[in-house]
């Protein structure tokens, strides 16, 4: 188990940290069970395990930041302040969807929330989460990016030519790589010439450093401490959250990469149930007042499965619309 | 004859190939361990060794830069790109390395690769995991570009491309994996750059290849029954395309249509339009149609992605509009 | 009115648009410190500051991705890649990122993203710095692609797609950069889509864009001595393509001919004769005749690089053996 | 100047050494007149300044062992033992050229002699080298692989992805970098987010070194030291050599991006005459042995020159012919 640091934590914050690690987990755990009925067709890469990252991230940042996501998305859409019901009409391409049904699972975003997407290209958002940065520093906001990618992206050329671009020119982004040990089947240790992804920054002037990305405190944390660095004009940084995620890569993997044992340890560790136990220990939060955001955030979750399956599908002329702004 | 899945005769192709030449090698993501993304190449890792089946970081350019180095250097390496959709990322190595090193050199060296990828809709997946960007390919001189649709076609397709001295994008089709069909037993070849008559016919040329052969063929059957023969001609090689045999056909009948999966604007389908038109224009008696994607980015509700490409329905009510 | 070149004509249209708007900037590989490797830039560095003409490092990739991360957040990036040849490597960036993302994100948001490049052979640099690859880019939705000729259509072309909420690709052609030209003083806006009939003729409609504009006018010219008289159209965009001016002029003239600089088998000219063919079929008395780079790399040698381009001399003789 | 360690020399290594040397400065001053005189068309990059790092560098490997160039390759193909007047006549795009006048100056290659190839594209051939190394080790073959290219390529995507290739399976690849402090008009400074280029390779487990790449010896050392190690299976190593080049980019470069004071203090060191200079006062060579090798390779050159200038052109038929294989 994880040994916590005591932090100082209002009641309101840990509800608000355990609500959003919740609502990812049952959004997850409701596209499985969609699936096994056939209802969520193509591919959906679940979060489960990960809502530390995505969670403790956000918290640290403030609503008028940017973030870019990747394929597996969800949970970031969620943090940043996503709508559970168009997050999950969107996942079943349905018209009130919050791409209206054209993006899916692998393109969740919402601009207006600062979420700039999700991507169906493994690193394909991080050359746009810099592009945001820049933007950011030419119009002299004080605005930050977080980015997010997996271990796997850290192979993909545009990540380093990213990084040195942001490196170089010290733009606000805090570069996140969630490190669930495997890029699909393959392992950080059969991809990467060196396991410890830290020094995949080493090239770009930049800090870089690991934190337990199962602790959501720790998550936070850490990225506050780069975000606020970013804001005042100091830079990027390079964050590695080490993490899993307890599904397959996909819905049709059968695992054979890893060993049960292995999942067996990260479940132990499980950054929803940890959190909620510390904050119980810790007397900012009662069981019961545990269970009850449970029991909150199921109804919340019944509501959005609900609202995506009711909803209609894209009309017909949807097809042709929004290819071309028109003005 | 056995039928096999089209998955499993390229996976007999790899494996016959493999076992026939010691330079035969797989690289790619998650080709080894997995099997690949859809299963073409399960079990040649326990087949053949980790050494000759390798698992690669999400890097494609270096895929394919390093395919290529080792092409000109003594080996015969099929290369896999997971998606055709990812090919951006290394279409310089492909369109300026790969397909060019030989004429640039002045015939110099040889390029024994094989790029192996899979493209096309129809699981829903959206812009990112659903296109169809061979035409990109045919406007790279150099490469050869051969898109099978059925079992036979893709075992005997594979195992040629793997013995040719040029190099090869090879693009499979996520929805045809699954589909059965005839492949005869042992050694089975085909050349590349020949067409194949799918279905004979007088009325009208019917060319379509990958998964849209199939859809054609469901149209053709319909087209029949009320009395109209098509002839379906797929083209299997794209570049270089068999105009011979087409033109053949489009002589007989005095009608085209091509059916195509990809995006209509600067797709396939005009190319080949174009050069039936440069070849038969006095023997049409209608403009050559194209059957075509719609020009947009997939979406990803499947009941927008259906009305995306062209399906059984409309292209039998397409042909049959243009026929009467 | 004033004559200046292409590549002035380009410079002014960059900074009166940043005059004009802040969020206008510049980025790319040699761009600033230099003035672009043709010289586009020149001096805007010095004009607008560092913060706005920016220097990059050789990261094509980044450089569009971070083009539209700016995009889609408040700003209007001008962005370079200094060969079109180098497009491979950025491709995946600009048609799954760039083209799509306002589709994907079901409209919510628009991309003022301008990207320039040059393409075009005629400096025998061989087969990596020589490419016309613009059909690649027609076959992707999303994107609008422009290639001017004239100084006027550069300037005011440019001028509107920076001002366009859509991406744009805007490729030059490296040839044309020292030619000279009127254009008007002060503003000056072209609409982007807008064919322009750039010699009015009766006896055959001939298509040509870009440097081919002026091979074309000159046999054209000479044409006209032997009393042919083609009209010549620059479609200046090329997606998406004013269909209705061609096929205006197609249904006048019942000939129709395409000159394109790009390797022939899956270039533009496929689909602009594609359609012409769909929208004239009953009115043409010809096949349409396109008249087409070689299919094949770039050759080194100038006298090679010559043949494997259309010239005013091809393209006089195989227009006057289509007409006559 | 650079101050040499004594190393022992035979006269036969120096002469070889320093007419290679004086070959390539030659051959690419015979360019720069070539183009003066509007004979060589289109783009060369010259060598010039940097001759030390191909020669030290090829000096350090067998004859069967491959390299991979840069569009910067004159130097490299000399010093792999291409032919002079083939290269020179591949230079005017003629007939007789090593790839028959298709190729010309940025795509100079010789697979025959071990070298796969100049390229137009920064970093394009990253891979390609990549790719032989793997050829080598599935082959079981004794051979290495040289990789060149300059401090601009460290900046693109392919380099990255080509490096982890190389790192995690141990490849026999030695990646050399040639900082001639400048790509095109951008510095290392204003385009990389790091001044040592050494660190680029932190995140790929190979050792990475500096030398002085204006010291034919010194790039020699360190050349044959990581040669030796991937030949014998240890894996790929990153070198960076400093050097300079003394002419611009290319023909129109007005090189306002540098002062001539660096330029001075660059040719102040010039590797032929540092090296030629050592060799006199180390007795290995005599002042005569010096100049009789220059008059020598002058005649050389001479020779290359007149015999590429009489070489016919291509003929049209040559224009669809090796575009394919055909059996
Ligand atoms: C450029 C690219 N290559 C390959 C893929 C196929 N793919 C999708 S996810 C994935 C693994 C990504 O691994 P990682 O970055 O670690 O993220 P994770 O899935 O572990 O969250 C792969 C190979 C892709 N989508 N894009
Ligand atoms: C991918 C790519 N981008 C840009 C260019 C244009 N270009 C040619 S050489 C060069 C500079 C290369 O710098 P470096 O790698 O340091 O080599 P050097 O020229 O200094 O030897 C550039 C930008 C190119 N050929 N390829
Ligand atoms: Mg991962
Ligand atoms: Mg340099």
């Amino acid at each position: 188990m994880t040994i916590y640091t005591m932090t100082i934590i209002t009641k309101n914050e840990a509800r608000h940290l355990l609500k959003q690690m919740m609502q990812i987990r049952q959004f997850e755990d409701a596209i499985m069970d969609l699936m096994a009925r056939n209802i969520a067709e193509g591919g959906s890469h679940l979060y489960a395990g990960e809502e530390a990252c995505a969670v403790g991230a956000m918290a640290a940042i403030r609503k008028d930041d940017y973030i870019t996501s990747t394929h597996r998305g969800h949970g970031h859409a969620i943090a940043k302040g996503g709508s559970l019901p168009e997050l999950m009409a969107e996942i079943l391409g349905k018209e009130t969807g919050v791409c209206k049904g054209k993006g899916g699972s692998l393109h969740l975003a919402d601009v207006s929330k600062g979420n700039l997407g999700a991507n169906g290209i493994v690193g394909g958002s991080i050359g746009i989460a810099t592009g945001a940065g820049l933007s950011i520093q030419l119009r002299g906001a004080d605005q930050i990016v977080l980015c997010f990618f997996g271990d796997g992206a850290t192979n993909t050329g545009l990540f380093h030519e990213s990084l040195n671009m942001a490196g170089k020119w010290k733009l606000p982004v805090v570069f996140i790589c969630e490190n669930n040990l495997y890029g699909m089947s393959v392992s950080v240790e059969r991809a990467c010439a060196v396991n410890d992804l830290t020094k995949k920054a080493a090239p770009y002037n930049m800090p870089a450093e690991c934190c337990d990305g199962m602790d959501v405190l720790a998550v936070k944390d850490t990225v506050a401490k780069y975000a606020a660095l970013a804001r005042k004009g100091d830079g990027p940084a390079f964050i590695v959250c080490n993490t899993y995620r307890y599904y397959g890569h996909s819905r049709s993997d059968p695992r054979i990469y890893r060993t049960k044992e292995e999942e067996k340890s990260w479940r132990d560790r499980d950054c929803i149930m940890a959190f909620g136990r510390k904050m119980q220990e810790q007397t900012v939060l009662t069981e019961k007042e545990v269970a009850d955001l449970e029991k909150e955030v199921t109804a919340e979750l019944e509501a959005a499965v609900d609202f995506a399956i009711k909803s209609p599908d894209p009309k017909p002329e949807e097809l042709y619309r929004d290819v071309y702004f028109e003005m | 004859m056995r039928e096999i899945t089209y998955r499993q005769a390229l996976n007999e192709a790899l494996s016959e190939e493999m076992e026939r030449d010691q330079s035969v090698f797989l690289m790619g993501e998650d080709v080894a361990v997995y099997g690949g993304a859809y299963g073409v190449t399960l079990n040649l890792m326990q087949k053949f060794g980790e050494k000759r089946v390798r698992d690669t970081a999400i890097s494609e350019a270096a895929i394919i830069g390093a395919g290529l180095g080792a092409a000109i250097t003594g080996m015969r390496p099929v290369v896999e790109i997971m998606y055709i959709d990812f090919m951006g990322i290394c279409l310089e190595q492909i369109g300026n390395q790969v397909a060019k090193i030989r004429y640039m050199f002045g015939g110099k060296t040889r390029v024994p690769l094989v790029i192996r990828t899979e493209g096309g809709a129809g699981r829903t997946l959206g812009a990112h995991h659903s296109q169809s960007l061979e035409s990109w390919f045919i406007h790279v001189p150099g490469l050869k570009v051969i898109m099978p649709a059925t079992p036979a076609d893709a075992k005997g397709l594979l195992k040629s491309s793997i013995r040719e001295d040029n190099p090869i994008l090879f693009i499979e089709h996520k929805m045809l994996y699954n589909v059965k069909g005839p492949v005869p037993e042992g050694e089975y070849l085909l050349p590349i750059g020949k067409a194949d008559v799918k279905r004979p016919g007088k009325d009208a040329t019917v060319i379509a290849y990958s998964r849209m052969l199939y859809s054609t063929l469901e149209a053709a059957k319909r087209l029949a029954e009320d009395g109209i023969e098509v002839e379906v001609i797929d083209p299997r090689t794209l570049l270089p395309l068999d105009m011979e045999t087409i033109a053949e056909s489009v002589r007989k009948t005095h009608r085209a249509i091509i059916v195509e999966e990809d995006t209509k604007t600067g797709g396939t389908g005009a190319e080949i339009g174009m050069q039936i038109m440069e070849n038969c224009f006095d023997e049409l008696d209608a403009p050559v149609l194209r059957i075509a994607g719609a020009d947009i980015p997939m979406p990803k509700s499947a009941v927008l992605e259906k009305l995306a490409i062209p399906d059984a329905d409309r292209i039998y009510r397409e042909i049959k509009s243009l026929v009467m």
